[in-house]
């Protein structure tokens, strides 16, 4: 089976499909339903994740793509530009769709003014807590502030709970470390004006400021883990299950899981704050949006955008039936605005966080406004390593937005 | 160093015997050598006094400590090994000096003591060369030569000299025998080679099926073999076995078989016994004319060895081996008269074969 | 002489034996130990295996993270259920690879080495350098021409394609293994064989690779290895549970989303397994001793 | 003189080159297009992102290297990582190859024990390792409080050093069975007499070790110097695993720059280029070891 | 199978000339031996004849058809090696059939035949040990019994008997000699051991430094030497040799030396030559009293060999071995008068060793 090794449809019609690897078994459930009702079938092919965008491009480069794939907002600019992907403008019920999502996600999928993916799940960052240490500590309201937050985690920490009430995933590795962005954006700034300049060192000093944060916290007050250097996003969740953090800033996603009895001992203790800002107002936070995209040099391209519809757009009655399929499956975060007043989407919310903040969050959530520049990975890959610098101690926080900002010009040298 | 005695010594490989309760005591500078059929054991019993080889039972002495637990380089000895057991990755000179340099002799001396030695072994335009380019006679000089470069308490040598020719041989057993008197120490040489036996050592032990039969003096065992294998094994061709009795026939008591009677000079006791007379092939003497008490016989088979001529003589049907002097020229089936020198007779018992009599 | 004196003989302490054994349990501490843990962990809770203080031995012992890989109803409870379903056709497409790989690469290397272990040829270290030299391109390099070439050769997903690149890969460092023990076979042995009217197949057949036999097995063992670990070619040129492999579906149980340790250490455990077997069955041949007792000198 | 019908046989080299022919044809029908397209592409300007700025640039990769403070630092910490992985590798193996050597109860059990990291693929291992070197629930941790010799969890791969050197244990574990496997059929060769007849030479155990085992085993020795430096250069899954390359740049290699850069940052002209760094470095040194070592452990039994 | 013929064959090993443009017809069913010091080259001749070793120069021809382009396996020899190279994964049973096996003889005939050379060399109850669970001895046999047990076009053996005992010698020579009466071909046979080189061969070829001295059979070797070195090589102790010159003295032809002056009763032609004087030890006799025409000497050392006492004497600073029989009592120094056998006399140039004369 699957075995077409030419680009695009194997001459019946069938759709080449290709996702990374997440609940294969479920996707296969559903594209089942798909061929039954469409008979249109589809070869799917799960990928490793980890080398989910490596595997798609060497088989786009050698030629040998599928019809249609998930597509990373990360890539999305690059697979454009590579000629991987083609526009959906135009295209039957793309622009209903584009009405009824969230904004955030529909400019996640733009590039260059024309659209190119549905969506397939999305998700904001937050702050996420444990209201049982909070409770403990004599806490009731979770921070609004950075420095409320830094003062909430030292009265933990002094009360003996716990050494250090607040972890962040902060190892390097090849994805984005969204609770960065997260920070920035909570608190209105931004690090790239809309021409993809830096500003993070001159007109914006919020960065800086988050940096000084970040570093005050980790080396003065010491309530963030030191450990944090050393610990990826799973072994933080796995923490968070643990009651061994008060804190962490992470995808609503994450909360499903803490609040899950059967897997969490910190089950039911777990809630959604928006993040906290450095004067303690409202301002955003960072979403990330996964889409389906349509190859450009498929043969099958009616079959293919119907598949897409029907995994990222509206069923025959109008409803997004894949979105709310995944949300009600796994609790994957949808773009559509109208599902957080579906019954059934709510109580299945309410399991673990509230439905509210939940979609709050969802609304002023914004995709980072660097991703179409080529050298987005080279700039988070060295990003990474300077917040590390900065949690460390070895790097003050005005050499860091500098090093980033030089970083920034380098590459854009590199690339021109 | 060094008087080397072995208690009650056994070895067993995988529960086969192959030493068995050996006592021997070599004395200090005494030149034992170990003769014995192929695969009697010799080479297990100069690895277990060299330490290679554990006993199974008993224990080894050095001059009256023991030494069982002492790994092989704590005991001071130098062996001259059966494979030769070359170093492939070492020249010649290499090779040789080895030992040397381990005892940490500084290099010009090393080299001056391979040289003598290469001299000694007649290989000194071959010190440059690896054992891969070497005849098989080459070899084992120099295993030869690995062995006695150094100084040892004992010298263990398993037959280092059966790769070479006569001539060679001749020297090579002058240059060790000089090296026995000259460094005075014990020495343990293994050989087939009935000549170097005889002519090189203090003692001889034979040995048979891991058991030593007779340890004595060259003459003492040629002369006077303690049993009818050690006769038999001594001596080459061997000594010529006729089974038969002793009987007091014609009142004179006399050997008597189906092939001949001889009388016999000796005191003897036991009469009416079942004997074996034994008679080397030199005590033989064949004349073409009769004689009186010689028997008279058919030339079988005569076969020139050089200085002498090798004859086979058939008495009534039993073959006798004679060895006469060069030139021998009757041919099959001639008739001759064979006499048996009285002074050299042997008497075995012929159940256990143990010695009744020999000569003088 | 006939009177045995019973001599008391000093008992040494057996250095060599206190040395030896401490050695060993000390390595076989090292090795096994992060294992272990790895063995314990699949037989836990996921709760239990990141708990504080650590549970050596399972306080709960469980087979669920086995169960997935027996019945399919059970892989799809869990976290990465079809990562799950695929781990028996992996183990069966690794041993296929892994085994196909090994005897390949005996079987090509085993020419090469004996020309240079008996030959002496003009460039023969020349060309024991190239060979080297063809294997010191790191894999990055080479992994997206290479899989354009397997694409044109229409093999991609198919077994072909990876023994074929494990075999280059391997092929070289076998050669060098080889070259050596072959190096170690007395040359007699061969020209006694040759004389017994072996042709010079035969020869080898019958006489000199039994001979080599440890060295064989040590190349069998690097190449069989070889096909058993590596990932990111076999991530490239397979995308289905007709050719992935071992490494490729263990990567699926830790995915950026999720990573349940225990299903992972259990898949582990399994993957660890076939090899183990094999070692197992060929550890006495490699440590066979070679010639012994075969020529003189 | 007779005029000779006879068939020749082959010379010695036209031999030993039938006998190559199969294993050079393998290699030349996948390798070398491959192998010659990689450098072909380093002297690209190649990013697969953007595939319409590709150029031909000459060597103009290698020389940004030069200036390239990321190359320069991942060379450094490759070249301690290397030395660091190869010494402890090799002198560990030997080790445990003399110890299985040896005939003792057990040995089968060990032996096995010694090829179980091996057996291990890459993405395990490095989980493993990471499970164990955790910084909140780690194994390591455990034990070491449970000893008594921590008081409290440590965050081992925060420190640069830390993260270097248990990243190199790891490594090693890893890495340890190829070089024993080698090492030990590499013993089992040595004929036992050389061991008596050296014994008997008064070598003491050092001694035959010295001079009988090594000079046997240099070339077995040079396979693992060789392979062991071209692992340790390409060590990639295991850091990747634990400390993706940092903290900061500590444990930031060539391998794993050279990945990133290919499979992260698609820049495959560049990454080529890294990677045919790492081809001409470990190419140097092993000609450098074998130049060493090859005379010197050739020799005919 | 087969005449075995080497024309011009000659053997370079590193530019060192081991064969020397060597010439030599093995007639079929002829038992030669090759003898000659260690490293002179007989093996490296035996292998060039077996296919292992290709000639630099020269061809090898079985039956006049030209072989040197033919591998081993095709040349259908059976070989001994000196160095035994026994199959060390196979045992002693499946080592001795191999070549059976390869020949594909049906098993059970195989099994019998591996017995009965088992029987023939005494390793029966061997049959199912490695080679490393052998006695050197036993090893050799192994060897050897290979090279029996399969029927061949011609036996190369080299030096297959250097590692028995005496005993097992005779009986393994008389083994060999049978099978060369049964099988009919061609043996061509290496060894150190005079009495094997005389007994066995139909010709002898002695080789020095790669070069054929003489090839002869055994007696004419032995009695008529071609030159100096074959009188030496043959015959242990060897034979004494005096330097010294052709003269006219008192009318008669004589050989004079600075020790003595022997009359020589043969024709020989020029005179007033240099030449050199050989004579064997049992040529020689030595007497207590004086006698004419004997020479006044004195005993230097003497060895008892078993059956004859090897006495070593000087006349006039000149040693001289003497093979007497035994008894020989006397002391060193003691005079004695020693006696030259003018029939048995040998003459040889003094430059290049060429013999001038020999005995009748
Ligand atoms: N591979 C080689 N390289 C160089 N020289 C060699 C090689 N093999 C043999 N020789 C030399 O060739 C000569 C003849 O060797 P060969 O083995 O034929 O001697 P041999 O007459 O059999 O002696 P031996 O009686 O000692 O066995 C010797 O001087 C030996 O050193
Ligand atoms: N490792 C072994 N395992 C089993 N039997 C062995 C082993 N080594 C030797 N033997 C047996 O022990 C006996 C004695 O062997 P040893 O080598 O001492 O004989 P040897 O007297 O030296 O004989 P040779 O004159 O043939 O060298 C032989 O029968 C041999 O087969
Ligand atoms: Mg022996
Ligand atoms: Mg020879």
């Amino acid at each position: 089976s699957g075995k077409s090794s030419s680009g695009g449809g194997s001459g019946d019609g069938s759709v080449k499909f290709e996702g990374w690897d997440y609940e294969a078994a479920l996707v296969q459930q559903n594209l089942d339903r798909f061929t039954k009702t469409s008979n249109i079938k589809v070869d799917y092919t799960p990928i490793t994740s980890a080398q989910y965008v490596q595997k798609v491009v060497a088989e786009f480069t050698g030629g040998g793509g599928p019809d249609a794939l998930y597509v990373y907002d990360d890539s999305l600019a690059a697979w454009v530009d590579g000629d991987y992907l083609q526009p959906l403008d135009g295209m039957a019920g793309v622009d209903e769709i584009y009405d009824a999502i969230y904004p955030g996600n529909a400019q996640a999928m733009t590039y260059d003014g024309k659209r190119y993916g549905l969506p397939y799940y999305t998700d904001a960052n937050c702050l996420t807590y444990n209201a049982g240490i909070l409770a403990k500590a004599g806490i009731s309201k979770p921070p609004a502030s950075l420095e409320e937050l830094e003062a909430q985690a030292l009265k933990i920490k002094n009360a003996g709970l716990l050494q250090y009430p607040i972890g962040l995933p902060a190892q390097l590795s090849d994805t984005w470390w969204s609770w960065v962005w997260a920070l920035v954006f909570g608190s209105g700034g931004n690090m790239f004006d809309d021409q993809q300049n830096p500003i993070m060192n001159t007109s914006d000093t919020v960065t800086k400021d988050v940096f000084s944060w970040l570093q005050q916290a980790a080396t003065k007050s010491k309530v963030i883990d030191p450990a944090s250097l050393q610990l990826l996003p799973v072994p933080v969740d796995n923490a968070m299950k643990a009651n061994r953090y008060a804190y962490t800033i992470g995808a609503r996603y994450a909360s499903r899981d803490y609040n899950d009895p059967a897997k969490s001992k910190a089950a039911g203790k777990i809630r959604m704050a928006l993040v906290p800002s450095l004067d303690g107002k409202e301002h955003a936070t960072v979403s990330n949006t996964r889409m389906y995209g349509l190859a450009k040099d498929t043969e099958v391209k009616d079959n293919a955008f119907k598949l897409l519809t029907y995994l990222g757009g509206y069923d025959d009655q109008k409803q997004p039936y894949t979105a709310k399929f995944w949300f009600l499956q796994r609790g994957l975060g949808f773009a559509y605005k109208k599902m957080v007043d579906d019954p059934t989407i709510v109580a299945a919310l309410r399991k673990f966080a509230d439905p509210k903040i939940y979609a709050h969050l969802a609304e002023i959530a914004k995709p980072r406004n660097v991703l179409g520049v080529p050298w987005y990975t080279e700039f988070e890959t060295e990003m990474h390593k300077v917040v590390q610098g900065v949690l460390s101690n070895q790097t003050q926080p005005s050499a860091a937005v500098d090093s980033l900002a030089q970083t920034a010009g380098t590459l854009k040298k590199k690339y021109s | 160093m060094a008087e080397v005695r072995l208690d009650g010594v056994s070895k067993r490989f995988a529960n086969k015997l192959v030493v068995d309760n050996l006592n021997l005591t070599v004395e200090d500078q005494e030149f034992l050598t170990l003769v014995g059929p192929s695969g009697c054991g010799k080479s297990t019993t100069l690895r277990m006094i060299c330490g290679l080889e554990r006993a199974t039972e008993g224990n080894i002495f050095f001059d009256g400590k023991p030494v069982s637990w002492l790994p092989a380089n704590k005991r001071d000895v130098s062996m001259v090994f059966q494979s030769y057991a070359l170093y492939p990755h070492r020249t010649v000179a290499q090779n040789i000096g080895f030992a040397l340099k381990m005892m940490r002799v500084p290099k010009a001396k090393i080299t001056e003591a391979v040289q003598r030695a290469a001299r000694t072994l007649d290989i000194e335009d071959l010190l440059d060369r690896k054992p891969r380019e070497l005849s098989g006679g080459q070899r084992q000089r120099v295993a030869l030569g690995r062995a006695i470069v150094r100084d040892a308490g004992a010298y263990l040598l398993d037959e280092p000299l059966s790769n070479l020719d006569a001539q060679l041989r001749v020297l090579m057993r002058a240059e060790i025998k000089r090296l026995h008197v000259d460094v005075a120490r014990t020495f343990i040489y293994v050989t087939h080679d009935q000549v170097e036996a005889m002519t090189m050592s203090d003692r001889i032990a034979v040995m048979r099926d891991g058991v030593i039969q007779q340890c004595a003096t060259p003459e003492e065992i040629y002369e006077r073999p303690a049993n009818r294998f050690v006769a038999s094994f001594m001596g080459s061709p061997p000594m010529n076995f006729l089974t038969g009795e002793l009987s007091d026939a014609d009142g004179t008591r006399a050997f008597r078989s189906a092939a001949l009677t001889q009388p016999l000079t000796q005191r003897l006791e036991a009469a009416e016994r079942a004997v074996v007379l034994g008679i080397r092939p030199e005590d033989l003497t064949v004349s073409t004319t009769r004689v009186e008490g010689h028997h008279p016989a058919k030339v079988f088979v005569s076969e020139p060895l050089g200085p002498d001529v090798l004859v086979t003589v058939n008495i009534q049907g039993e073959l006798l081996k004679a060895r006469v002097p060069t030139p021998f020229r009757l041919g099959h089936d001639s008739t001759v008269y064979v006499g048996l020198n009285p002074d050299r007779l042997h008497l075995f018992d012929a159940a256990d074969g143990t010695a009744l009599h020999a000569p003088e | 002489m006939t009177t045995v004196v019973k001599v008391p003989v000093r008992y040494r302490i057996p250095w060599k034996k206190i040395v030896l054994y401490v050695l060993a349990v000390g390595f076989g501490l090292y090795l096994v130990l992060p294992f272990y843990w790895i063995v314990a962990m699949s037989f836990m809770h996921e709760v239990d295996a990141i708990s504080v203080p650590p549970h050596w031995i399972p306080v709960h012992p469980t087979l669920a993270n086995y169960l997935g890989f027996v019945r399919p109803d059970a892989a799809q409870e869990l976290v990465g259920g079809r990562a799950v379903s695929e781990t028996p056709y992996s183990l069966r497409n690794s041993l296929v690879v892994a085994t196909s790989t090994a005897v390949l690469n005996l079987a090509l290397a085993t020419f090469a080495a004996y020309s240079f272990s008996r030959l002496k040829f003009r460039g023969s270290q020349v060309l024991l350098v190239l060979y080297l030299l063809t294997r010191m391109v790191p894999g990055i390099a080479i992994i997206i021409p290479f899989y354009l070439l397997m694409r044109s050769f229409g093999l991609l997903d198919t077994y072909l394609a990876l023994i074929l690149s494990y075999t280059t890969f391997a092929l070289p460092i076998t050669i060098w293994i080889l070259k050596d023990f072959f190096r170690s076979v007395p040359r007699e042995l061969e020209e006694a064989a040759r004389v017994d009217r072996c042709g010079w197949f035969r020869t080898m057949w019958t006489v000199f690779l039994p001979v080599a036999a440890p060295g064989l097995v040590a190349a069998a063992v690097f190449a069989f290895m070889t096909a058993w670990n590596e990932f990111m070619f076999a991530l490239f040129l397979t995308s289905t549970k007709a050719a992935k492999t071992i490494p490729v579906v263990a990567a699926n149980f830790a995915t950026d989303f999720n990573t349940q340790f225990t299903v992972m250490a259990a898949a582990g455990v399994l993957a660890v397994v076939p090899p183990l077997v094999l070692a197992l069955l060929f550890q006495r041949k490699l440590v066979q001793g070679m010639a012994a007792g075969s020529v003189k000198g | 003189m007779v005029a000779f019908a006879e068939r020749r046989p082959l010379g010695d080299t036209a031999k030993a080159w039938a006998l190559n022919a199969p294993a050079i044809a393998v290699i030349a029908l996948l390798v070398a297009y491959p192998i010659a397209y990689s450098f072909y592409v380093s002297l690209q300007k190649n990013n697969l992102k953007r595939p319409r700025a590709k150029r031909f640039i000459g060597f103009d990769n290698y020389r940004s290297l030069l200036s390239d403070h990321a190359f320069l630092s991942a060379l450094k910490v490759s070249a301690l990582f290397v030395v660091v992985v190869l010494g402890l590798t090799v002198v560990l193996a030997l080790i445990l190859a003399l110890v299985l050597n040896e005939r003792f109860h057990g040995r089968g059990l060990l032996l096995s024990l010694a090829l179980l990291p091996w057996a291990m693929p890459g993405v395990v291992n490095g989980l493993m390792w990471r499970t164990i070197f955790d910084a909140k629930t780690g194994a390591l941790n455990g034990l070491l409080q449970q000893l008594g010799l921590i008081d409290d969890y440590h965050a081992w791969l925060t420190s640069g050093t830390g993260a270097f050197l248990f990243t190199a244990l790891a490594q090693v574990w890893n890495t340890l069975p190829f070089s024993v496997i080698i090492l030990l059929a590499g013993l089992s060769t040595i004929p036992s007499e050389l061991y008596d007849a050296a014994t008997v030479d008064r070598a003491g155990a050092w001694r035959r070790f010295t001079q009988v085992t090594v000079p046997w085993l240099l070339h077995p020795l040079l396979i693992v110097l060789i392979l062991e430096t071209m692992n340790a250069f390409r060590a990639f899954d295991t850091i990747y695993v634990l400390t993706g390359g940092g903290p900061g740049d500590a444990t930031t290699t060539i391998a794993l720059l050279d990945v990133q850069t290919v499979l992260t940052f698609t820049d495959f002209g560049l990454g080529s280029a890294y990677a045919w760094v790492i081809t001409a470095i470990t190419l140097l040194i092993s000609v450098a070891y074998i130049g060493l070592l090859y005379r010197k452990g050739n020799f005919d039994v």
